[in-house]
């Protein structure tokens, strides 16, 4: 099999919305494949193990992430891609029955660090889950929740103008801004999906972590979304979970390709398209896989 | 800080008490005094903790004062304790009113509650007690199950109960009287002499526990209407109950006689009890208003013939004896420092 | 000032420093830049709230409770030297006295009352006065201290919402240790006069023992019962008696709670709901009547009319009752908690064909267990625990039969019986009522132990 | 499939049936219930009153002036009431009345009336020495008599003798007997003159006790448990914790009261009957109960929820006070139901540490010696006077009353709460 | 804009998996192709207005689903489609505030007649969500509960039997045969919603209804879905919501285009994809819309 004739047909940016993305336009092909390491890494991760009771979920990863990028994450369903995800701003504290192992940095400064306090970290790294979970409150009040809490606003006026620019971000405020005060939970799946995306940026968190961001949503939604990310990615730095490798190709400026709980490959997007160092990514990326 | 007086003991007296409480609240300067029912005997143990504010000034009993309690009031600085008897409390054995009328006598009674009785083969010996009707006791009875409701051994009217009918009902078989003579045991020591009159009180005043009687709780009110929906079955009570529900109960006749306040009275009714009041000598003068509390209740105006604990069901003290216990009181003088 | 009101001022005051602490800490942060706050301003507000209430809270409740000692001995200072010496439960009454002349001077002093005594309750109200005047001054001044030290106290560098944070964790420790301390202090209050009890009683012979009788004579002249100390026939009574009360409460307690939060409209369960809970509220009391009277003569008379030999005083009847009052235990708390099982697991099951019934019975009811036996076990706690209805329909003899026909009794009504009273604290008569409790909190903290290990084995724990 | 089908189908019906039968029950049982406790307690809200006519003779009231306090708390209002009661049966009477049958009739107007003259003269001084027609509080026995006439011709008798009944009879006929609202059982204090006597007391006992009981107990009883399911670590010890937690709820209540006597009483030195140490140990008891249904709730709270708000930057303590609390709310709440429920309606604790007691005045805070309205209704029901059965059940009602009102609070904010979800 | 490259790339059965699908094997597109109305509709819909209170989501929407078709139903977030999915099987009348008018018919009668009984209904026509919600129970319990409920079967060989054929087909059994007892909860994101697939073709349903079955998979376990998907067409009626549209054109016969509630379009989709009737189709397929 021919894995170019792949690439080609995955670097298209037609390939999946039908609509064209300029690349110059978001400024993200250049930008960070032009100097991938020339700033240091945002997180880096080294030597992470993560159980579940007894059974190893993530062996002996080691990752950076750098400064605006987009990371996207790829491997087959149930490789331990949320649960890496997840690694990176404690969230795997909240499970019971969950063990990590090695050392997360953000800044240089590990996250597991027996002081680190979570607030501020879950604050600078911000993350969308893969079953969207909005709150059983209203639209608006799943928005606000995060600034009021972190004190980013002063007035509601502030307030109202954040929420409506997030949602708007998630492309979402024209289809809920008449219905701002019912419930979150009322919301179409791909909706719900959209407002944990504005809740979570409306924090501004400088890392976001996205798992699946875009499964819900329909192409048109997930072009928004994507141009949201390329956006974002200018100022922050953002690692993304996403099954769909045209959406990984479009976005991302390095992808990193799990099996089995282990990092089997890391490179720039292009290369792990083209030509992957490893079988098992192309494998993968071929469909050949299993 | 205490500006009240406190009042605490017997449940039978506590029904008598308040309404002297009462009344002394609403017509004096002072406050109403607290009454807590606690029984007679958790009073007295309250009663005799020490003297102070935090303790009682007043323990309401329906029996005497024990030698081993007056020992716990010496024991915590109670020197000077005031007994004073303020009346009688009747005890009546009720059934429905729509039963048949029985006679009993207190030996009857005996043979048919006790939980062993003489041999009715006439030998000295005693058995389980057989009798399951009052007919099997004595022929001339009804032929009705004994059935008997009344309150648990916590409570002074079972006390009563067992001391004045089963004691006397078992000391009319004369060999079952000479036995609780202390002479039997001569040449014992004296810890065995004690051990044999305890053996032959249980004898003569332990309950049958198969069913013929029945503990019945201390809430005499549910033992009159249980007796209204079991009109077979008797009920031991207060004689204020009865005095309430004529309209439902009557009550039996004892060794002859009905319960009345004339016959309770005089003593031409076997089955009742004295009421006393402790007072606590060193609150006098202390609590405000313990002495007039007193004084109201031996008045002729509450505990006198015509007073008004009469119409609560109690039975007033012959004249003279009440008047005694009233010139005693007068000669009662806060003792002042 | 009145101490009510000074801790009226004071929680006004803590009001205060939440704003004025909130603000300082804005203008620090607007000062020195945004985000070189440790935490946001309100939490700054919050633990200068804290720092401000809590010690002046202290001083007001702690001087409250020393008051009384001072201005006591500020009387017995005032009174002459022959009263001084008085043992001390005297000299208790005298301060008594002093303070009820000084307060009810019109009705209590008389001609006869001495000089001192009034001249003591005059000296009184001055102390009181006075002692109210310093604690206010003290108060106020710790106010003062505790605000302008949590003023300098604010520093971008201090750690707000942590302190914050601990003193919240902090209290929710403090409190769940009243639980716990609560527990101790049942547990100790009933173990030392057990293990009394078993040093006169054998152990073996209460467990093991059939008969029960323990009304023995307190007194040398008072005749008891035989004085047999075994409790069989109790642990038989209330395990008969909770059995028939849960064979009530438990089934109709869970169909209604199943009816109202599966089936039902809101309207129909927002006031059904609450008309059962009322169940739980009409005084024991009331149900002990009501069993005595009305379901036990009913009982009585049906099982004559089948040709049975009812006691008057059926284990039945007060069982029935009991099940009844403990209804909305099982009924309220399940509602709940079958209510909080996300509607998406209702529609997984209801998605692959299943009618409404097996979709509770399988789906809902397994995912809201541990919930539902809580509310089961505080149902059977509640019946093992109730007196009154036992006490008036069931009675006190103890015989040892599982015939619900026949007329039992339980641990806690013998408890109550033995406590309540006469009672004698050398005797073993009420001595046995502390080893039955601590018998029946060892039964039951088997029977939690059990009740924990099996909601463990089956709970099913939806996201 | 298809006969698979019918029997699921039937079974369906059945289980539903089941439901609707449970709550059938329920409400059957409340209802008998209810209907009992109505039944007996209505004719405590209505009071005999018998029409005199009163003559304010100075010289019988020994007073002169009636405008001065003490003359008035002093005066003998008792043989002004014996004057207009032997007046007003002047017709029936030929001679003398022998001083029996002259106590009998006395005995007719309730002890209490003359506390009614006080009021009707200080509010009209110049009825001195004038005759007013005034209604007055019947005794308890004739109240009976009065009230029972009514259903089937003939009055329960009890204690009236046959003169009494006639005396009584004749005011009937003349009309001067009539039912009121019994505003007297709200307004008193305890007394033992059932015509007298009232729940002010106890209701203000109660009332002060759930005070201490609700603002205790409440925040604790979550607070612990918001402690054991959030922030405890799960290890033996808080297994233990949490079984000997479950287990207090079965501890016989008496046990709480030693409890309480030993720590409140005995320890901390606090007085015997007050409100405070009553609501401390039903604080005592209620507490496990409200732990337990919280934690049932807080565990009932989806963890996506915290999961959604900690991946904010929620802090613990946010997570708790703005998501799983809100969330638990409903069911915390119907553990406080029926924990207060409970509390409001138990006796036997009560019973050690002095509230079983005879307190006529009502207590003004939580310091004052008082009893409390199962204590009341224990002490009513155990009284001889016929006419407390009666209020025996009125004041059951007044509980009731007072605790649906309480749950219907507290429904309410259930309610709310529950909705936003 | 050139609708026809879009179709044709959207035809290309690589498109996405990168796997090739031959269209012969699978009988896919022959059979139905060639006689899309040949048979009565398996499902018919008339008339259908759904309100959430007072909102109306689905305005007079008459669609029919003939037998052993797949109808893939495409259309926006939020556009009324998994509404309309669970009107076929009457899954909205689980929600409090909907009101459902109009007819729906499966095999000729009216679902919605008041004698209607819904069990046999939703055994019928079994759905599969749009979020994954396995039971809080065992891997083997979720897929054995339909099975169990509706008495197929009466020896527990038989219902292993079908649980791991039923996993095997949703290709889960491979990852999750060792711990078919541990809690179907603690699978990752596409592991549940693979398992809620197998769950609900375990009861063998003639209607299956999947609200975006694919949107938590990788590509390779897409594609066996899709496979899946197939292989049921032959006996049974499929309906699918998706939002990749590549996956609407390699697994449908027909699709329906859903906007704001309203039904737009429905034809044979190799007709939607290439030649829309309609403008607003044309523009969400070429991604111009909004
Ligand atoms: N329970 C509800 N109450 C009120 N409105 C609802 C409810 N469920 C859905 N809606 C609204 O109805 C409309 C259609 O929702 P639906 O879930 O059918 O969309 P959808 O096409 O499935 O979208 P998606 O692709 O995002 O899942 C949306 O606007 C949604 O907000
Ligand atoms: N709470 C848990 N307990 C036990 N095992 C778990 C838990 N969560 C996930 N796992 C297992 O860990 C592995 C990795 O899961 P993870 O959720 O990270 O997968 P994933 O890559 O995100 O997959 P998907 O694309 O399907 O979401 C899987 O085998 C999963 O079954
Ligand atoms: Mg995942
Ligand atoms: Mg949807
Ligand atoms: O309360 P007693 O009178 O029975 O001791």
């Amino acid at each position: 099999m021919n894995s170019n004739s792949g690439y080609n047909r995955l670097f298209d940016p037609m390939a999946e919305t039908g609509q064209p993305l300029d690349f110059a336009q978001h400024g993200l092909g250049q930008r960070t494949v032009g100097n991938p390491f020339s700033e240091k890494a945002k997180m880096s991760v080294r030597n992470l193990n993560v159980y579940y009771d007894d059974k190893q979920a993530i062996h002996d990863v080691s990752l950076d992430i750098n400064r605006n990028e987009v990371m996207a994450m790829i491997g087959p369903s149930g490789c331990g891609k949320s649960t890496f995800l997840r690694c990176l701003n404690r969230m795997n504290d909240t499970i019971d029955n969950c063990k990590v192992e090695g050392e997360v940095t953000l800044d240089e400064k590990n996250i597991y660090h027996r002081k680190q306090d979570v607030v501020p970290l879950r604050a600078r790294v911000g993350i969308v889950f893969q079953k969207p979970n909005p709150f059983p409150k209203s639209i608006y009040e799943n928005v606000a929740y995060g600034p009021k809490i972190h004190g980013l606003v002063s007035r509601r006026a502030q307030l109202d103008e954040i929420v409506e620019d997030s949602l708007r971000k998630a492309s979402l405020w024209d289809e809920v801004k008449d219905r701002l005060f019912s419930p979150g939970t009322d919301l179409s799946g791909g909706q719900q999906q959209r407002l944990c995306i504005a809740r979570t940026i409306a924090v501004s968190p400088e890392v976001i972590l996205m798992d699946e961001p875009c499964s819900a949503l329909d192409p048109i939604a997930t072009a928004r979304i994507e141009e949201l990310m390329a956006e974002l990615s200018q100022n922050f730095t953002i690692a993304i979970v996403t099954h769909s490798m045209q959406q990984a190709a479009r976005v991302s400026t390095r992808t990193a390709y799990f099996h089995m709980g282990r990092l089997i490959e890391v490179n720039d997007t292009r290369r792990v398209f083209t030509n992957p160092e490893h079988e098992l990514t192309e494998a993968y990326i071929t469909g050949r896989f299993g | 800080m205490r500006d009240y007086i406190d009042v605490v003991g017997s449940s039978t007296v506590f029904a008598f008490s308040t309404v002297v409480a009462e009344r002394f609240g609403k017509s004096s300067v002072f406050r109403t005094p607290k009454i807590e029912s606690t029984g007679s005997g958790g009073g007295l143990k309250l009663f005799c903790q020490g003297v102070g504010m935090k303790f009682p000034d007043i323990a309401n009993s329906s029996r005497r004062i024990k030698a081993s309690e007056l020992d716990l009031c010496q024991q915590n600085g109670v020197h000077e304790v005031i007994e004073i008897l303020i009346g009688f409390d009747g005890i009546v054995l009720a059934q429905s009113k729509l039963g048949v009328n029985v006679e009993l006598t207190r030996r009857e009674l005996y043979l048919a509650l006790a939980k062993r009785v003489p041999n009715p083969d006439g030998s000295k010996t005693t058995i389980e007690n057989p009798y399951k009707t009052w007919h099997d006791i004595t022929p001339s009875l009804p032929k009705i199950k004994i059935n008997v409701f009344g309150p648990p051994p916590t409570s002074g009217t079972r006390d009563a109960f067992s001391e004045l009918v089963l004691d006397y009902g078992c000391h009319t078989f004369e060999w079952l009287a000479q036995m609780s003579q202390p002479q039997s045991a001569v040449k014992r020591d004296v810890k065995d002499k004690k051990a044999l009159i305890n053996k032959q009180k249980r004898l003569c005043r332990m309950l049958r526990e198969d069913g013929a009687y029945i503990d019945a709780g201390e809430n005499d009110n549910l033992i009159v209407q249980k007796l209204n929906a079991n009109p077979d079955a008797l009920g031991l009570l207060g004689f204020s109950f009865l005095d309430q529900n004529r309209d439902r109960i009557k009550s039996a006749k004892i060794d002859g006689f009905l319960p009345s306040f004339r016959s309770i009275s005089s003593g031409d009714y076997p089955i009742s009890r004295p009421l006393y009041m402790y007072v606590k000598k060193a609150h006098i003068g202390m609590i405000p208003g313990v002495e007039a509390f007193i004084r109201e209740f031996v008045s002729n105006k509450a505990s006198g013939e015509s007073g008004y604990l009469l119409r609560k069901g109690m039975i007033p003290l012959p004249k003279s004896q009440r008047q005694a216990i009233e010139q005693r009181m007068n000669a009662l003088r806060p003792n002042g420092h | 000032m009145e101490t009510p009101t000074l801790i009226i001022i004071t929680l006004l005051c803590a009001a205060g420093a939440y704003i004025l602490g909130r603000n300082r800490a804005s203008d620090i942060a607007s000062r020195n830049k945004q985000g070189t706050l440790h935490s946001l301003p309100y939490y700054y507000g919050l633990l200068s709230a804290v720092w401000c209430a809590l010690p002046c809270l202290f001083i007001v409740l702690s001087w409250s409770l020393l008051d009384g000692y001072a201005v006591h001995a500020a009387i017995v200072n005032l009174l002459p030297e022959n009263a001084q010496n008085l043992p001390e439960s005297e000299i208790d009454l005298m301060v008594n006295t002093v303070i009820n002349l000084a307060l009810y001077p019109n009705a209590l002093i008389s001609s006869s009352t001495p000089d001192y005594l009034i001249q003591a309750g005059q000296d009184y109200l001055r102390w009181q006065q006075l002692s109210q005047l310093s604690l206010t001054v003290v108060v106020l001044i710790s106010l003062v201290c505790a605000f302008s030290l949590s003023w300098i106290w604010i520093k971008p560098k201090v750690k707000a919402r942590q302190q914050v944070e601990r003193v919240f964790q902090w209290t929710l420790l403090l409190c769940a240790c009243i639980a716990i301390l609560t527990t101790i202090g049942i547990v100790l209050s009933v173990l030392f006069e057990s293990l009394r009890f078993f040093q006169s009683i054998s152990f073996f012979e209460f467990i093991f023992g059939t008969h029960w009788s323990p009304q023995t004579a307190l007194r040398i002249d008072q005749v008891g019962a035989s004085g047999a100390f075994g409790a069989v026939p109790l642990f038989v009574g209330t395990l008969l008696i909770s059995f028939i009360a849960m064979l009530i409460a438990v089934p109709v307690g869970l169909m209604s709670a199943i009816y109202l939060s599966e089936y039902a409209t809101p309207k129909l369960r927002a006031v059904v709901k609450p008309m059962l809970e009322i169940l739980a509220g009409i005084p024991s009391v009331v149900y002990g009547f009501f069993a005595a009277l009305t379901v036990a003569p009913f009982i009585r008379d049906s099982g004559g009319f089948l040709g049975l030999e009812v006691s008057s005083e059926s284990a039945l009847a007060a069982g029935l009752v009991m099940g009844v009052m403990i209804i909305p235990f099982v009924s309220s708390l399940s509602d709940d908690v079958l209510k909080a099982v996300p509607q998406s697991l209702r529609d997984g099951s209801l998605g692959l064909g299943a009618t409404q019934s097996e979709t509770i019975k399988r789906v809902v009811i397994p995912a809201a267990l541990p919930g539902i036996i809580s509310g089961v076990l505080l149902a059977a706690s509640r019946a093992i625990g109730e007196t009154m209805i036992v006490v008036m329909a069931a009675g006190l003899a103890a015989h040892l039969t599982a015939n619900p026909l026949e007329s039992v009794t339980t641990i806690t009504v013998q408890i109550v019986t033995l406590l309540v009273g006469d009672q004698e604290f050398d005797s073993p008569k009420t001595l046995s009522a502390f080893a039955l409790g601590l018998m029946l909190f060892m039964v039951t903290l088997v029977l939690n132990y059990v009740a924990l290990y099996v909601v463990r084995q089956y709970r099913e724990e939806y996201e | 499939m298809n006969r698979n089908l019918a029997k699921r189908k039937r079974a369906e019906r059945r289980f539903r049936f089941y439901g609707i039968g449970a709550i059938l029950f329920g409400f059957a049982c409340l209802l008998i219930l209810f209907s009992d406790i109505i039944g007996k307690g209505h004719g405590a809200f209505f009071q005999t009153q018998i029409q005199l006519q009163v003559r304010f003779n100075a010289q019988q009231l020994q007073i002169t002036d009636p405008t001065s306090k003490t003359q008035l708390d002093n005066a003998n209002y008792d043989a002004v009431i014996e004057n207009a009661l032997l007046r007003d049966n002047g017709a029936l009477l030929d001679a003398e009345l022998p001083a029996l049958e002259k106590r009998h009739l006395l005995s007719l107007v309730s002890t209490g009336a003359v506390y009614s003259l006080k009021t009707v003269l200080k509010n009209a001084p110049e009825t001195l020495n004038q005759t007013v027609s005034i209604w007055l509080t019947a005794d308890d026995d004739v109240d009976n008599y009065v009230k029972s006439i009514g259903r089937d011709g003939q009055g329960f008798s009890g204690r009236l003798s046959l003169q009494q009944q006639k005396w009584v009879e004749r005011w009937v006929e003349n009309g001067q007997v009539r039912q009121t609202f019994n505003t007297t059982f709200f307004t008193e204090g305890d007394s033992r003159e059932p015509e007298q006597a009232g729940i002010r007391s106890a209701l203000m006992g109660s009332l002060y006790m759930l005070l201490v009981t609700i603002g205790l107990s409440f925040p604790i009883g979550i607070s612990a448990a918001v402690y054991l399911e959030e922030y405890a670590p799960r290890n033996r010890l808080t297994d233990f914790i949490e079984v000997n937690i479950n287990n207090l709820a079965a501890v016989p209540s008496i046990i709480f009261g030693l409890l309480g006597l030993a720590i409140f009483i005995g320890f901390f030195d606090m007085p015997r009957s007050i409100p405070l140490v009553g609501g401390l140990v039903l604080t005592l008891m209620t507490l496990p109960t409200i732990i337990i249904s919280s934690r049932a709730a807080i565990k009932a709270v989806p963890s996506s929820i915290r999961d959604a708000a900690f991946g904010l930057g929620a802090s613990k303590m946010q997570v708790v006070l703005h998501h799983v609390v809100p969330l638990a709310m409903p069911g915390m709440l119907t553990g406080a139901i029926i924990g207060f429920a409970q509390a409001l309606g138990e006796t036997a604790p009560l019973l050690m540490i002095g509230m079983v007691a005879f307190i006529v005045d009502v207590p003004a805070d939580l310091l004052d010696p008082s009893s409390a309205l199962p204590v009341q209704i224990f002490l009513w029901a155990d009284s001889p006077e016929r006419a407390f059965i009666e209020r025996t059940s009125a004041a059951i009602m007044v509980l009731l009353a007072f605790l649906i009102t309480m749950n219907g609070l507290a429904v309410w904010l259930r309610h709310r709460l529950g909705r936003g979800q």
